[in-house]
Parts: structure tokens; C-alpha cells; sequence
């Protein structure tokens, strides 16, 4: 049993108040919409919208801002955005050469963004969509695109946003959003199942002492369950999934962008003590890592676990991910 | 005696429909039970949700046709609740609009009218009955609609029983889409709560028309 | 029932392999001690250590970086650290004209650190110390140095180290931070205690449906335990408790810095709340908010609630809180 | 028939504090709940963790005179503990290298080792008898050790139930200093943690001490 500070019906009008509250950059709500735009990427042919359920927070509404997104819209816990308020922020955003819709591969942010984006373009709006489908656990590596998105999400927004910021064209951008997709794998865990923020009581069945490797971003079953495992053991397991699956789809891995991510209520000790053993694995396998990121970016309410991500860099991709960003759910950091 | 029922005008959709809809408030607990087995624990919430937004458009609206009574749940099913389902059970009833406009709902205008939204639906996602969705329970009940040759009642009747089986058959199933996919061997043994909705509309939408119809 | 990735035994440890794994410039270790040292301060006459138990992740180690602290030092989980450590942090970030130490008012972290400026100074080098004390919730305003030092910790640490990097002499960066810990005040409210690293049961009683506001960050007692209430009422006591104090130590507030700090597993869509709220009651009192922080900064291992800190701002603090920093722990943000 | 125990060679005082440390290691989960009370649950641990590295620290160590084999524990647990009981504790013993070197372990030695390290503490802590800290245990058995008559079992005997009557009154006590200090009223009934493990220390030293005791 837990308490939540805030309600089902009152959970993302806070969000939106208080990232409002807390932003150095303006954001600005959309009427009555969770929808929030930030206008100061004005260099940009093609313009981003991302977003999803809430309850991932600092994620969806959180990753507006320079040189991130232009757009985001959420839903309520747990739940796609409506069509009619993915295509208010959409129009918030005109005009612009193009809009590219960026989340993560679920049937239901699936349909709503498609079924909006039909919308936007019988508008006569140009509209692509890049759907991330990083969580390796979620389908096998010959049905990659059929896998679900999980904090993959911030890596792919962050490149595509940085060559949209660097003036490449709409369709440039599109392609450099679906390479980057294509090089970005992940890998969660549980170790205790999230709240409901309803009830109170744990969204899905996770025995103490039971942990899921493959859990999505709102409790979906992964690929194993076992008994609970330290870092030392656990991190490596979960790395050789992830190297494996690059390996089995022929992409070499020597140089990566990391991203360890909390997934609601993990502390960041333990977090610290996931980067550490991956930073020892994947130097063990040779691969260098100079963007290295641990924190809570893509969370599931209060769920115990985290989350591993790589994604593969060339130079260009390490220029765009170490190009300047600001907003609540993710910035560069300088050296 | 009864009276058999031939159809409504709007101001009665109106009324059945409301009814039916707060059948999902009620199931609430129950339908998050069974997505927390199978997904995330929030499909009891989120019909709800749409229900209430449903009864609040119908009791606010104006309506001269059957479509704008179907439709109107429709839309506010898919702004409020948003996600999978409110994709699919908005779609469902928001494909009313596509259909010529009736002032009366019969069992033709019924059919046409649910065999528009799944259409409709089948653009939008590629499920098919077997593979644990909503599907397992509305192909059977549109298919027992379509096939009734009694009274409307007696049509609502034999599609309520057929979501009904389909539904609890679908507690065997393998889940292939939504966010259940990835289950496998562990889904089985639990209905799919999207289909256990479309049983628990059929039923609602058979139990208050046979309340409307004119008894003696 | 909880289980932790790490235990006792090898938590510290893997705090320091996180950081070092994480970190975009170097951090380097000191010895076989829980201490890390940045060396890249280099305008500073006055160099900055600060330390404290551990637990409270990303502090302390945490808070080393460019335009941050130089040294840090932390002991076991909520035990402050032995003075030969902080003496070896010390002697590593020597010479230099003198060190300040800066923690959190803690009998341990007083006794130990105190024990070590005693022995630094017996070697020839120049000690002097500041104590945050910003927990109003743990003593009476008129014995204010006698209060704990939570969250403040950071904005106090910030605006010493941008002093320190503006070449200020040692006397007048000592004179800055008694005046920034002055000017910062602090509240915290536990909602669910935190679960010991060691046996996995709640490290204090704090029944379901009770919260306690005031808590300190190990689970010390607060001033007023009472039952769960959201965040619309929750954030305007708590606010009315801080601002009341800076009122009665004659402290007009018109200006401010603010954090909102999460404790461990509150969620950053909780903290959005809290952050939202805190913005319109201080709108309401009429306090400008040029820095508004929400994050987790100073936590409490898994323990359920947030912290609120205020600091007052004057010209100087409000730009040496602007000037660039980066740690793990915090880093400034540019609108 | 007891002989008199009037004092201990360096080689038995290490096994005497050995063996006595170990019962801080024993009691260690009922210290942890006193200190869950009163403070962050981890008194307990924290002694425990003190006591292990000083035993450990004596069983590697070659010591010559008394106040080598106190300063190595009281190093050991100052190093190994950090927190207010490491320092306090530490020090206790540590302070053993400020008095003159003795190679005999008696009541009188004993008696300067010990007010020296009280001394040591009081010029780091304001804490006073009755404020609920180590002292309200620590204070009456060292004024017990100091005006014992007898020999050395007797004095420790005297020492371990005044430390213990000390332990056990501080339930009653409300806390000035620590973590427990803004706990007030809600401290009564509880122990303080530091006092108890003051308690358990000498309380074990007489014991230990009277087993090395040359008797029949
Ligand atoms: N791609 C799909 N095709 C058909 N039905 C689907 C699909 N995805 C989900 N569903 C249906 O939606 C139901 C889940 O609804 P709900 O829990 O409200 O949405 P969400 O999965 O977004 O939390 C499932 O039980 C299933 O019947
Ligand atoms: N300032 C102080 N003066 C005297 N004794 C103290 C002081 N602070 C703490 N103590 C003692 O230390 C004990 C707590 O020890 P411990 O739990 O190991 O440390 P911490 O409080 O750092 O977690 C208290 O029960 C008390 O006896
Ligand atoms: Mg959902
Ligand atoms: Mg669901
Ligand atoms: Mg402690
Ligand atoms: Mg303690």
C-alpha cells in the first residue's frame, strides 16, 4: 500500500504546473490540452513532437525544450494521448515544414499518433513518425520493429532534435531519427512491481525476492524471471542480452552512447552501483563509452528496477548527442 | 404480454446507452483486475473513464439521429480516455458519422452501424479473433446481430451471449497484440479485458433495452 | 520488505565506481578511503571538502566537479565519516591556502570532522568549517546553528564554490558561506520510511496513512506527525512553517532560490506536484523565484517524501548560484 | 578457593577486550531496534562493524605495553565506525595513548585509562548525565571503577551493574544530544543505544574477567 501526493484526476494538470514552475525556458500549456510546446528551436525544418502515457515522468512533457522537443502531449497514467490533443499540439506548432511524431512502439500511442497524424495531414500538414522499439526483451531481433519503446525514447529524440537543430531537412532528419532508432537497444528490470496511483496497490504480481528482466515501462512481462541477484551478476546478464542482440543483427559495438535509468523508486546508490558494473562489462568487451548518463529519465511511476540502454555511435551520432540541450527530463552536461 | 421492440428514436439510444455505459463504472474493479493480470491494471479505470465522459456528452447533447447519439459517445470515449482501448471502443462507435443518418435505430441500422466500427477497426489493427483482444468477444456478437432473425431484443439477447462466451473463452488464448503480448503461456487462465468490456456492453445494452420495451 | 542491488558491505564502494564510470570529467579516488578529489578548481584559494554519511545519494560524493566542491568524503550508510578519511581527502587536495569543510550539522559529522581539522591544522594546514543547519523543523529559530543541515546542503556548497572560483581570499569565502547558510532554510515531510540496506525492514515506525513533516534525512523526528494529506494542502504548510521562520529571524523574503528535493522514491510526478504547488503559494507571498530546482539531490535511500529549501537571494547569491557548475549531483542549468 | 585477579599482563588484556568486544556483535540486531526508536537503526551495525575491525585489529597487532592494546581498539573502531559512536567510542579507548605507558593491566591503570578517555569526550561533547546519550551508562560505571575497594573482578562487577542500571534509567530519560534530539516525549520507554552498548561492554569485561581469574 502507498499513498500518491497526487490523484488519478489531478496527477497530469500537476506535471504540466510544475514543470512550468520549475523550467528556466518558457513552456507553454496548449488550451486545455496536456500538451505543453517550447518555441525556441526556430532553426528547425522539421519540428518534434514526442510523447505517451504518464506516469514515465521526467518523460513525456519533460523532454520539451533547446534542443530537444518542440512538442509533447501525454495521457493520463499509464494511457496514450487522445488523437484530438496530439493534433491540438500539432497545430500549436504550424507552421513548419514538417512534424515528425516520436514515441515509443505501443498499440495504443500506435494508434492515437496514427490515427492523429491521418488527421494532421487531411489538414494538409506533413506528418512522419518515428516509433523507438529499443526493449530487446519485447520481441526477437527479426521483429525488431515490433518491440516496445523504453528509455530509448531520450537518446533517439536527443539525435533527432540535434540534426533537426544542425538545419537538415525534413526527410534528412527522418532518416538520421530512424538510424539512430536502429543502433538504440535496452533492457530493463523489476524488482518490485509499481503502485497504482488509483489503489495503491502493486500493478501486477512480483513476489519479494523475484525480479523480471525484461519488464516494460508499465509492468508488461519480460523475458525471465528469477530469484533476486546483486549488480555484480545481474548487469552483466542483462548486458550480454543486449550485446548479443547487436551482435545477432550484425551491428559491430565498439563505441556507445549509456544511459543507466532509474525506474521510479531504485535509489541512486544502487543506480551508481548498476554504471559501475557497466561501465566493468563493457569495457571487459572492448567498447568505449563517452556519453555516459545515469539518472531518472523514463520512470514507471514508483516501480523498484532499472534500465540499461545503448546506443551505437559513429561520430555523427556522438556530435548530435554531445550537441547543447536543456530540459527537465534530460541536458547535455559539458566536461 | 410483450410487445416485441422494432426500434428506438434517438431520445431512447440516448437513455439505453447511458445505461449500458455506467455498466463499465461498475465493472471498474473488476476489468483492472483483469488487465493487472495480463497488462497494466488500468483498463477498469480507463473505460470508466470514457463511460463517464460518454454519459456526460449524452446528457448534454442534442441529438436528431441515431449516428449523433452513437457518435458522440464515440468522441468523448477517445479524447477522455485515450490509450488502446480508447482508440478502438471510440473508433467503434465514433464510425457512426460514416453511416447514412437514421432517426430511428433497428436492427439494420444496429448492424450497419457495427459493422461500420469494425471495419473501421480492422484498418487500424491487424488482431484477429484467437488472438486474446476485444475482437474475441465483438466478432462473435456482431456476427450473432447480423445473423438474428427475431426482434431487436432477441438479437441484443443472442449477441450479449455470444460476447459473453467469447470473452470467457478468451481466458485460454495466447495474447498477440496490445500489451499482453509478451506473456505467452503466462496469459492464460485470464480473460482478456478488452473482450470481458465488449461482453459487459452487449449485456448491459440487451438487459436495458428489454427494460425499455413496452410491456404490459 | 525491500532488497537493495547492493549491501552494506560493498555500497560505498560501488557509489565510487558509479561516479567514476558516470562522470564526463575525472574524478579520482583517494587511496582505499570513501573520498574522491576534482582537481580541475584551479583559481581557488579556498579549497572545498564536503562529506557526510552515505545513503543520501548523489551527495556527497557526489557534489565534486568543476564549480563544485574539490574533495568529498563519505562514511558507511548514515554514519558520518572517521576522521583519517576526511584527513586523507584533506592532505590529497594540499597545498593549497586553506580548506573548508562543508556537511550537514550532525553530532557525528561535527565530532569527526572537527577531530580531523584538529589534526589538519596540527600539520600545518588551515581548517575552517561550515555547518548547514537549514532543517527549521529541528530546533527553534533562535537556536537555529543547532539545527540539522538536509537538502540546503547544496545551494549553500554552490554558492561557496562559485565564490571560491571568483578568486575571493579564504576569510571571504568563509564570510559567503555563514552567509548563504544563513539565508537557507529547509523542510522535509516523511511519507513511507526508508528500508535498512542491512535487513530490508523499515528503518523507523511511520504507519500507512501517516506522514511526519519535519523528518530529518536519516528518520530522526520531525515536529508534527499527522495524517497523509495531498500536496494542494501539504505544500502550503510546509512553506508557512519555512516562510514564518525566515520571518522571525527578521529575514525579509522577496526573492528566492528553491529546491525540491526527493527523498528516495517519491516520484519525479510527485515532485512536479510538489515543485507546482511551492510556485503558487510563493506567487502568493509575493517571492520572485529567478532558480527553481526539482530533483533528487540529498536523499534518504529509498525513503518515501521530499524536502522544500528556500534560499534568500541578493544580487551576489543569485549569480554565484547562476555560475557554471557540473557534478553529478548538481549542475547549473542555462535557460 | 578465588584467588584475587589484580592484574593482567598486555597479551591477556587482548583477549580479555576480544572477547568482550564480541558481545557488541551479539547483541547487534537488539541495538539496531533501540537505535529504530530513537535514532536511524543502525547502532547496531555500527558497534558491531567497530567491534569486528578492533578484534581483528588485535589479533594482527604485537603489543607491549596496556595502552597499545586499548589505543588499537579505540583506532580501530574510531577508523572502522565513522559516526557519532565511532568518535565517542573510539576516542574512549584510543585515549589510552595519553597516559603513561603501563605493562600491567590494574584497577588503578584501569581507573586512569578510562578518566582519561571520559576527559577526552567531554572536551568534544556538552552532553551531560541525563541528557540520554552513552554518558548516562558510562559516568556511574566509571565513578563505580573509581571508588571501587575491592580487586579488579569486584570493581568490574561494581562497574557493569551501575553501567547497567544507567543503561536501563535512560528509558526514562529525554534526549539533548544526537540523532533522538527532537524526539521529546516520544523518546521515553526507549533505552538509548550508546548507553546499553556501554552497558554490554562492561558487563562483559567482568565476566571475561573473572573467567581468566585463576581459580581452583
Ligand atoms: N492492437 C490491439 N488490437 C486490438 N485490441 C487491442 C489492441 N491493443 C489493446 N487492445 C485491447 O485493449 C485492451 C486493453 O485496454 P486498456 O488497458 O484500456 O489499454 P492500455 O493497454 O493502453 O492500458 C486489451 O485487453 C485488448 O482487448
Ligand atoms: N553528541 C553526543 N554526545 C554523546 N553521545 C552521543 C552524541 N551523539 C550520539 N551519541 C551516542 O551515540 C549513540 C548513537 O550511535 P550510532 O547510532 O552508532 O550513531 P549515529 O547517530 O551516527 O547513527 C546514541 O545512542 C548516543 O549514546
Ligand atoms: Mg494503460
Ligand atoms: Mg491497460
Ligand atoms: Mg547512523
Ligand atoms: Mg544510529
Amino acid at each position: 500500500m502507498r499513498e500518491y501526493l497526487v490523484k488519478t484526476n489531478n496527477a497530469v494538470e500537476a506535471v504540466i504546473q510544475g514543470l512550468q514552475a520549475t523550467s528556466p525556458f518558457p513552456i507553454e500549456r496548449v488550451g486545455s490540452h496536456f500538451g505543453v510546446t517550447y518555441r525556441g528551436n526556430s532553426a528547425r525544418k522539421a519540428k518534434l513532437l514526442t510523447g505517451g502515457g504518464s506516469g514515465h515522468e521526467p518523460l513525456f512533457l519533460g523532454a520539451v525544450g533547446p534542443g530537444m522537443a518542440d512538442g509533447a502531449i501525454a495521457g493520463e497514467i499509464f494511457a496514450a494521448p487522445n488523437p484530438d490533443s496530439i493534433l491540438a499540439v500539432t497545430e500549436a506548432l504550424q507552421p513548419c515544414e514538417g512534424m515528425i511524431y516520436l514515441y515509443g512502439n505501443y498499440s495504443g500511442d500506435v494508434l492515437n499518433f496514427g490515427f492523429a497524424a491521418e488527421e494532421a495531414r487531411a489538414k494538409g500538414i506533413k506528418v512522419e513518425e518515428i516509433r523507438v522499439h529499443d526493449d530487446v526483451a519485447s520481441a526477437a531481433s527479426d521483429a525488431a520493429t515490433e518491440r516496445r519503446g523504453i528509455a530509448g525514447d531520450i537518446f533517439v529524440l536527443k539525435c533527432v532534435a540535434a540534426a533537426a537543430d544542425r538545419g537538415d531537412s525534413f526527410s534528412d532528419v527522418l532518416g538520421l531519427g530512424e538510424k539512430a532508432s536502429a543502433w538504440t537497444r535496452s533492457l530493463g528490470v523489476a524488482l518490485r512491481a509499481a503502485a497504482s496511483i488509483d489503489t495503491g496497490q502493486p500493478m501486477f504480481e512480483l513476489p519479494v525476492g523475484e525480479i523480471e528482466i525484461g519488464m516494460g515501462l508499465h509492468g508488461e512481462m519480460g523475458v525471465q524471471r528469477s530469484t533476486f541477484e546483486p549488480v555484480e551478476t545481474l548487469v552483466p546478464r542483462m548486458l550480454d542480452l543486449i550485446l548479443a542482440d547487436f551482435e545477432s543483427t550484425g551491428l559491430s559495438l565498439d563505441r556507445a552512447a549509456v544511459m543507466v535509468n532509474g525506474l521510479g523508486s531504485t535509489t541512486v546508490l544502487e543506480l551508481l552501483a548498476v554504471a559501475g558494473h557497466t561501465k566493468i562489462t563493457l569495457e571487459k568487451n572492448g567498447i568505449q563509452r563517452p556519453l555516459f548518463r545515469t539518472g531518472q529519465f523514463a520512470t514507471s511511476l514508483d516501480m523498484a528496477g532499472f534500465s540499461i540502454t545503448l546506443t551505437k555511435l559513429d561520430d555523427e551520432l556522438e556530435n548530435l548527442l554531445n550537441a547543447d540541450a536543456h530540459s527537465f527530463a534530460y541536458s547535455t552536461l559539458r566536461p | 404480454m410483450e410487445k416485441n421492440l422494432e426500434s428506438l428514436n434517438p431520445s431512447q439510444v440516448k437513455d439505453l446507452l447511458a445505461k449500458t455505459l455506467s455498466s463499465w463504472i461498475a465493472e471498474r474493479d473488476r476489468l483492472n483486475e483483469l488487465d493487472r493480470a495480463l497488462g497494466d491494471g488500468d483498463h477498469g479505470t480507463t473505460i470508466s473513464r470514457g463511460a463517464q465522459a460518454a454519459i456526460d456528452s449524452l446528457q448534454t447533447g442534442n441529438f436528431s439521429s441515431v449516428n449523433q447519439v452513437f457518435a458522440a459517445v464515440g468522441r468523448a470515449m477517445m479524447t477522455s480516455m485515450g490509450g488502446a482501448s480508447g482508440m478502438l471502443f471510440g473508433l467503434f462507435f465514433r464510425s457512426a458519422e460514416k453511416i447514412p443518418v437514421s432517426e430511428v435505430l433497428d436492427l439494420g441500422t444496429l448492424n450497419a452501424l457495427f459493422d461500420r466500427g469494425l471495419e473501421d477497426l480492422r484498418a487500424r489493427t491487424k488482431a484477429q479473433p484467437g488472438d486474446k483482444t476485444m475482437f474475441d468477444a465483438l466478432i462473435p456478437a456482431l456476427t450473432s446481430l447480423r445473423e438474428s432473425q427475431g426482434d431487436l431484443i432477441a438479437a441484443l439477447d443472442q449477441a450479449a451471449s455470444s460476447a459473453t462466451e467469447g470473452a470467457q473463452k478468451s481466458a485460454e488464448l495466447i495474447p498477440k497484440f496490445g500489451r499482453a503480448k509478451t506473456l505467452g503461456e503466462r496469459a492464460r487462465g485470464t480473460p482478456d479485458p478488452g473482450a470481458t468490456s465488449v461482453a459487459i456492453f452487449f449485456t448491459g445494452l440487451a438487459a436495458n433495452a428489454k427494460a425499455l420495451s413496452p410491456q404490459s
